[in-house]
């Protein structure tokens, strides 16, 4: 097959002071007409950057260091600039991660796609908007006519990802870079946008060079897959191969980092519940002034469930589903409307402030956030010990008990004297769970735990998390959004959607036998479920 | 005692310069602060005086020599034992509006409408009997007793003759006509645009042939010192009046060609600043320390630096251009010895002295800075107040200061301009025009009283050398100087000043060379 | 610290800036052993220009006091108002703030409509007000100015809170079971200090510049060399010796720009997330 | 919500600070040393008791204050401001009076600062790091290190005296009695000193908001989604990032308004420029209350009008609120 796109020796260098001298070192591959391919590697790796290489989009301060990408005949990194922007749009269109900063929130849409037509000064206005609503159409956006006059912010997530595909599709490319598109998305409107890349290049025979970090995309859509890290390619071939049989070590465990469907056997819930909530409700309103009107979202419509002492029960759902402030409600960082969170007994949502306060030492946090989730200015030692100091631990025990803690999450007990930025943010998650166990709590409510983390990491600290509480017997509530994640390590999993529990039960029997037709459509679009 | 003085052939000799007058042209002159008001009759803020005063006329105008010049009334008589003043008016004369001015005017102006509105005139119009108008073209004032300085209260500033067919049976203070002034003046009000100018225009129908000669005159308000003095520079306008530049710019203005000054036109106000001291309290209650506080000030450089050489150090409180004025005093040089001495023998504890310097502009405040230099010096502790214009007023009368700079007007007799500042019945709180001191000596008091009403010139002024050399050794108030405003203006502007009060009533005279 | 200082040491502009404010503190403090006698001693003829007579290198103002004196005793004046008044905005500003974009709700409402009140009033003619009815003195003419000044520290620190109170690790410590006080000020307030401290820098330099300007308008406190002081004593002979207020133009001037050099400087050093690149 | 709803809503808002406001200076004012009677009778130059008894009856401020203050608010809640005792006439006529030479002064400062600094702060981040960049942001800074009166004083001495290029103050030339396109020309040689006066601190910070808000956007997403279409540096520019930079600096020029009406106090006191801000100084010595008053009033209601103008403009720009 002839290649669209030959890359040869490419080396981007990054600028003094950074990591390691080169983003990508003796890359070398080729993009053939008519297929997927897909860069795979966890972050940088250095795909994106070997993607905005070709786009002529490096950022100011790294550049080409050698190399060769031979398109249509032209070295494309040799190119004067003012070439390579007339390629730009035309002949490569290029999507982007976020769509929510992806497109100008103060452009109409319909201009945002016809501006591609004028900057290669490609027909008339009036055919620029004809080939716009064709466009809209195209990519399954409904109502063209209301599309094309619509601010970014009036459009979901998914709908911003079809009008970005509509625009690097407007001069019908030969080559489409997607840099990580759907890795922002819920995992319905991913399997839907996969399937329109997908559509789109069929139709218009375009290659495609497709960078993600996820192994189940690349099973659902690739055709060939090259697996970077630290800037080396470290393996490529056909999808099949690279997933049925890697060659390369670290191919291996990153496929082996991925959570498998197989689903644990049920162990049968037998202790009495820690936690106990019933008809929970949540309704935020926006407060409206004087002539603003008042705007609500119901988060949480009458959740009931129980945990068992020592159980994992798993909370899926998508965004927006009020499964975030389920666990916020339970520990009033959020305050419910109405319903009870019965812990041992007692309600929580009863108390007072006063007694909320040593009370919340029994409910603990795991976030998300690794670089939001410890104070910046603090050192570590602090942060595992001022909670127990403010519930009347003694310091030097509250000291000694955060050191034993670091090294419990396989952490270096020398850490507590560090500060939060001398950590990865794997280490951080560590530091995050030592700081939830630091309270001695009877439930652990941990809040997409892993989901910032690379696969690899991932998987380790799902390791740190279920050796813990099989060994400590911890009650643990683990909110995600990936059903992956949730069949590997929960007993039960709860679904949920627009505030509602859909359904619940041991996680074989939801996922393998799922009653409610939301939960099959989520186990339907979870991508490489195939393989 | 002087006896049928009939001054109209005097004028016609000295008010009129040999050459002939060129007609026409335009004159703008610098106005600072904006007046709140051109009726002369209500309003006395020196800029009200400076532009009402052409466009109200009293009955007499007086020379750089403070002798009486005709105005409204062509001639005068007084009576040989004083207590009769009959003042002939011109005929030919009418109000702004074509109404005729009659005698019926003055009367009304003076007896009822002033007596009521003008503080400075009530009090000289306490030695007056009767005023009458026997007929349409004479006034008859008669008085109680003699006095003295009475042929000098009938100056535009203090005695406005106002229309009396507008203003009788008003409400003075809010009859609308207040904001559109018609006198019988040589110019004639035609707009005043707030904060910008007023501008008055040329009175056709006046009664002296040929007068006034400028078409138009514009009043500019520009209320930056500096400002005004580019303003100038650049030929934007004509005359500075004294007092609307700093003293610094002075020198340099009138360095520049084609430009003259003068220091005429003050002579009725002779402008005397001083230093209340508080007599009542304080370290200054006591007579020794307010030598003490005479040796140590340098008047000198004062008058050299700050006023540029510009004025006189005042010895007396009597100015040396006002009538009845003696050198024969004690006098204070610049002595830090003798001030040491002096303040030694108060027996001066260190306790500071607050001195309160006058609000109005950067040269009165550089002199309460030399001053508390000058006082520094010999071993006085003295603190400046800061202060604006309300606040200077309120606290001389609340008597609230130590040391409190001033400048007062003379108004060409110590019985008008000097008198109020020392007699203990004008001892009251209020008011920073009486005596803010609190300067008690019943001597003192009993001569300026015989001394007003004293009938022969010759016994006034024994009375009030006696007055003076007392004073001076009680020193009260801090005499400072004699301060010159120069008014400065081009050459080719002539007879601005040839009155006592200059530019406020200078206009009927003044032409432009073409 | 040490890469703090790094980091400032990169900004040249920032070096220089700092040198310039060294400089000016040093003549602040070491004044009175420069120049013993009162600046406002007059000590030689009127009116001479700089670098004409020996021993007054400044030459002399109006009154024949010593230019170089004034200058470096009106150093410490206005560095004082500059950062009393700066203190005193902040202590007005960064509570309000802290406890609107803490607490939310009602206080919140209040606080900014409070605030907003404030920012309706043209600052610099309710600095003048303020100073004419406390008359002028130095404590007066500071408190004038931070009145004036506290504002925009409130806006920044609550918008600082509402962003940081939204943090997981706020979170954590609300489980942690601390109380309100001490979260906001043990953990949320520390991490607003970069900000503010930029803030407060740029605001030690418009405290001065207000101060120069009450006192050109003639509201300075007479007792106290400054140099807005000389500046507006001079501005009547602009014309003719126009180097007395050039002079503590210049002053001003250096001084300004060395804070908000230095201003800048922090900015990068405690924000490098923001830092301009290419330095 | 609408726009026509959204001014409502603040100019609902506004009424009740601006009575607040009133409220506030009103004792502010009368707790300042002196008063009106005061003053004017020492410009009389001389006065006794019953001179300045008689003028604080005609001020009526012979009555309790609680008694005037109620008079006064009354009187502002049927917008008559009252009368000036200083300058004898209806404050509302006063205010009226002056008003345009200041809307017409700050205005043009405004516009004039707000098109510069834009201009100047986008030409600056062009060039970032490059010559350019650093002599526009080294005058930037200067010009605001620079205190306004300086300015005033400097450009005074530089373009009216030496050079003659502009008058050196007033509103225009008094007397010359020009019409149509002449007196517009003579108007603007008027106001070409003070409003660059005024304008050029908020040039600089204009400028300097523009500059580093153009920085920042510049390193959004969407602007590499433009260059990834193809557009030139120009139209990214233009199109892209100038109106996302700009609406931090329209927020900011809102929340300057304050100082802006604020400088003019100044401005105006040294180019004799006959608009509300001198006469607020000019009634302040003068313990003019209701025309301080009026003043205060009318230059907050400015300070909202300016919010309000910048709000429009922010959501002309900003189509999301």
């Amino acid at each position: 097959m002839e290649p669209v796109l030959s890359i040869r020796n490419l080396a981007i260098s990054l600028p003094p002071g950074a990591d390691r001298d080169y983003a990508v070192q003796n890359v070398e591959f080729d993009l053939n007409a008519g297929e997927i391919l897909c860069v795979v590697g966890e972050s940088g790796s250095g795909k994106s950057m070997t993607a905005n290489a070709l786009m002529g989009l490096l950022p100011d301060q790294v550049a080409v260091a050698q190399g060769s990408a031979i398109f249509e005949g032209r070295d494309l990194l040799a190119l004067p600039d003012t070439e390579r922007r007339k390629l730009r749009g035309d002949r490569i269109g290029m999507i982007f991660q976020e769509p929510m900063t992806a497109l100008n929130p103060l452009m109409r849409i319909g201009d945002q796609i016809t501006e591609v037509f004028e900057a290669h000064n490609r027909h008339t206005p009036t055919e620029r908007r004809e080939k716009a609503l064709a466009l809209i159409q195209e990519v399954g956006l409904p109502d063209p006519e209301k599309i094309i006059r619509a601010y970014p912010f009036q459009l979901s997530g998914g709908q911003r990802q079809r009008a970005m595909i509509a625009m690097a599709l407007a001069l019908d490319p030969a080559i489409l870079i997607a840099d990580e598109p759907t890795t922002a998305l819920d995992v319905t409107t991913q399997a839907q946008i996969l399937d329109l890349i997908k559509t789109i290049q069929q139709r218009h025979g375009m290659a495609v060079m497709f960078i993600t970090h996820d192994f189940g995309v690349v099973a659902e859509i690739a055709d060939r897959v090259i697996v970077m890290r630290y800037g080396d390619i470290v393996e490529q071939g056909s999808a099949d191969d690279v997933l049925t049989t890697p060659q390369h070590a670290y191919t291996q465990a990153l496929l082996a980092a991925i959570p498998t469907d197989s689903v644990p056997t049920p162990v049968p819930v037998t202790s009495a519940p820690v936690l106990e909530v019933r008809d929970l409700r949540k309704t935020f309103v926006t407060s409206g002034g004087m002539f603003k009107p008042k705007r609500s979202v119901t988060a949480i419509d009458g959740v009931s469930f129980t945990i068992a002492r020592g159980e994992v029960l798993g909370i899926v759902g998508e965004s927006g589903s009020g499964k975030s402030t389920v666990g916020r409600a339970i520990v009033r960082l959020v305050e419910a409307d109405s319903g009870e969170v019965i812990l041992d007994g007692q309600d929580m949502n009863s108390l007072t402030a006063a007694e909320l306060r040593s009370a919340r030492r029994r409910v603990q946090m795991i976030f998300q956030d690794p670089y939001a989730s410890l104070n910046p200015r603090k050192k570590i030692l602090h942060a595992l010990s001022e909670g127990p100091i403010v519930q009347g631990v003694p310091k030097a025990q509250a000291y000694a008990r955060a050191r034993e803690l670091l090294e419990i999450v396989e952490l270096d007990a020398g850490a507590a004297d560090r500060y939060p930025h001398e950590f990865s943010g794997g280490q951080r998650q560590r530091i995050g769970i030592a700081r939830a166990l630091a309270m001695d709590p009877d439930l652990i409510i941990a809040d997409e735990a892993v989901s910032a983390l690379d696969v690899s990491i991932q998987a380790q600290v799902l390791d740190l998390l279920r050796d813990l509480q099989k060994r400590l017997n911890l009650s643990l509530m683990f909110i995600t959004h990936d059903m992956r994640v949730a069949a590997q390590l929960c007993d039960r999993v709860a679904v949920m959607q627009h505030g509602k529990l859909v359904e619940i039960g041991p996680v074989s029997e939801v996922f393998l036998t799922p009653k409610a037709d939301y939960t099959r459509s989520l186990l339907a679009a979870v991508p490489g479920t195939d393989w | 005692m002087r006896n049928l003085v009939t001054a109209s052939l005097l004028t016609v000799a000295m008010g009129l310069p040999a050459a002939a007058q060129d007609s026409g042209g335009r004159l703008d002159i610098v106005l600072q602060p904006e007046p709140p008001s051109l009726m002369l009759g209500m309003v006395q803020n020196a800029p009200t005086q400076l532009v009402a005063g052409d466009i109200f006329e009293s009955l007499l105008r007086y020379d750089t020599d403070l002798n009486p010049q005709p105005s409204l009334a062509k001639s005068w008589e007084i009576s040989e034992d004083a207590l009769t003043y009959t003042f002939k008016l011109h005929e030919d004369v009418k109000w702004h509006d074509g109404e005729p001015f009659t005698s019926a005017d003055v009367v009304f102006a003076v007896d009822k409408l002033l007596r009521e509105t003008n503080p400075r005139l009530r009090v000289s119009l306490e030695h007056v009997e009767s005023i009458t108008a026997p007929d349409d073209h004479t006034v008859v004032f008669q008085l109680k007793n003699p006095f003295g300085p009475f042929i000098g209260v009938f100056e535009a500033g203090t005695m406005p003759i106002l229309p009396k067919h507008i203003y009788e049976g008003t409400d003075y203070l809010n009859n609308p006509a207040n904001n559109t002034p018609i006198g019988t003046g040589p110019y004639k009000f035609n707009e005043w645009e707030k904060g910008n100018y007023i501008h008055l225009v040329k009175n056709e129908d006046y009664y002296l042939d040929d007068q006034p000669y400028l078409d138009e005159v514009y009043y500019r308000i520009i209320p930056d010192a500096a400002s005004r003095a580019v303003a100038f520079e650049n030929g934007e306008v004509d005359v500075l009046p004294g007092g609307s530049v700093e003293n610094w710019d002075v020198k340099r203005l009138v360095e520049m060609d084609g430009v003259c000054s003068t220091g005429k036109g003050w002579e009725y106000f002779a402008p005397h600043a001083m230093a209340w001291m508080n007599n009542r309290e304080g370290p200054t209650a006591d007579k020794n320390f307010r030598k003490a506080v005479m040796y140590a000030m340098d008047r000198e450089f004062v008058r050299d630096v700050i006023w540029n050489g510009f004025g006189k150090v005042a010895t007396s409180p009597v100015s040396s251009k006002t009538n009845f004025y003696t050198d024969d005093t004690i006098m204070y040089d610049h002595n830090a010895e003798k001030a040491e001495e002096m303040l030694a023998a108060s027996g001066y504890d260190g306790e500071e002295v607050r001195i309160l310097p006058l609000p109005y502009g950067e040269t009165w405040q550089r002199w309460a800075e030399a001053m508390k230099q000058n006082l520094d010096e010999v071993g006085i502790n003295s603190t400046v107040v800061a202060t604006d214009v309300a606040g200077w007023n309120q606290k001389q009368s609340d008597w609230d200061f130590d040391i409190a700079f001033t400048y007062l007007y003379q108004y060409g007799d110590p019985a008008l301009g000097v008198s109020r500042s020392y007699l203990s019945s004008n001892i009251e709180k209020g008011s920073p025009w009486n005596n803010v001191a609190g300067y008690v000596n019943e001597e003192v008091d009993a001569m300026f009283d015989e001394a007003a009403v004293a009938a022969t010139p010759e016994a006034r002024q024994e009375l009030y050398t006696k007055i003076q050399q007392q004073l001076v050794d009680d020193v009260p108030v801090a005499w400072l100087l004699e301060i010159e405003f120069p008014t400065i203006y081009r050459c080719e502007v002539k007879d601005l000043v040839t009155t006592a009060i200059g530019v406020n009533d200078g206009l009927r005279d003044a032409w432009i060379e073409q | 610290m040490m890469d703090f200082l790094k980091r400032f040491s990169r900004n040249r502009g920032a070096v220089i800036g700092a040198l310039i404010l060294i400089t000016v503190i040093l003549l602040a403090v070491f004044a009175p052993l420069i120049y013993p006698d009162s600046p406002w001693k007059m000590v030689q003829r009127p009116f001479l220009p700089p670098f004409s007579t020996e021993g007054f290198p400044l030459g002399t103002d109006t009154l024949g006091r010593d230019v170089a004196a004034g200058l470096v005793h009106g150093a410490r004046v206005s560095l004082i108002v500059g950062l009393v008044s700066t203190l005193v905005a902040l202590l007005i500003g960064v509570p309000l703030g802290a406890f609107a974009g803490f607490y939310g709700g009602l206080i919140d409402d209040g606080a900014m409509r409070f605030t907003e009140f404030f920012q309706t009033i043209p600052n610099f003619a309710l600095a003048i007000v303020l100073v004419a009815i406390l008359e002028p003195t130095l404590p007066t003419i500071t408190l004038a100015i931070a009145i004036v000044s506290w504002p925009p520290v409130a806006r920044l620190v609550r918008a600082e809170v509402l962003s940081l109170r939204k943090r997981e690790f706020v979170d954590a410590a609300r489980l942690a079971g601390l109380s309100n006080s001490r979260i906001l000020f043990g953990h949320v307030l520390p991490n607003a200090m970069s900000p503010i401290i930029v803030m407060a820098s740029l605001m030690v330099a418009t405290a001065i510049l207000l101060e120069s300007s009450l006192s050109f308008l003639g509201l300075g406190d007479p007792n106290i060399m400054s140099w807005g002081y000389m500046i507006g004593a001079a501005r009547t002979v602009i014309r003719s010796a126009w180097w007395l207020s050039f002079i503590p133009g210049v002053a001003i001037l250096l001084t300004v720009l060395a804070l908000n050099l230095i201003g800048e400087g922090l900015n990068d050093a405690l924000n490098p997330r923001l830092a301009r690149k290419g330095r | 919500m609408t726009l026509a709803a959204a001014i409502f809503g603040r100019a609902a808002k506004a009424l009740i600070t601006l009575l607040l406001i009133v409220i506030l200076n009103f004792f502010l004012i009368h707790a300042a040393p002196g008063d009106p009677a005061m003053v004017m009778a020492g410009e009389a130059g001389a006065a006794d008791e019953q001179f300045i008894q008689q003028l604080r009856e005609q001020f009526g401020l012979d009555q309790p204050l609680y008694v005037q203050f109620w008079n006064y608010v009354s009187g502002v809640l049927q917008l008559d401001l009252g009368y000036s005792y200083r300058q004898q006439m209806p404050v509302l006529d006063l205010i009226l009076d002056r008003l345009p030479a200041t809307l017409l002064l700050t205005l043009t400062a405004f516009g004039m600062s707000l098109l510069l600094g834009v201009v100047f702060g986008m030409a600056a981040a062009a060039r970032q790091g490059k010559w350019g960049d650093s002599a526009i942001t080294s005058m930037a800074l200067l010009f605001y290190a620079t205190p306004l009166f300086w300015v005033a004083l400097m450009a005074v001495v530089l373009f009216s005296v030496k050079l003659g290029w502009f008058p050196a103050f007033g509103y225009g030339t008094v007397g010359a009695d020009l019409s149509g396109f002449e007196m517009v020309l003579d108007r603007l040689r008027h106001l070409f000193l003070p409003a660059l006066t005024l304008g050029l601190f908020f040039m600089a910070v204009y400028l300097r908001m523009t500059r580093s808000s153009v920085l920042e956007v510049s390193q959004m997403d969407f602007v590499k989604t433009a260059r990834s279409k193809g557009l030139t540096e120009g139209t990214i520019r233009r199109r892209h990032i100038l109106r996302n930079a700009l609406l931090p600096v329209v927020t900011l020029a809102g929340l300057q308004a304050g100082q802006l009406v604020g400088g003019a106090v100044l401005t105006e006191t040294v180019f004799a420029w006959p608009g509300i801000g001198r006469l607020m100084f000019e009634s302040l010595t003068a313990r003019d209350y209701n025309t301080l008053l009026g003043v205060f009033l009318v230059s907050a209601a400015m300070v909202i009008a300016f919010n309000i103008i910048t709000d429009i403009v922010y959501r002309l720009i900003d189509p999301r609120i």
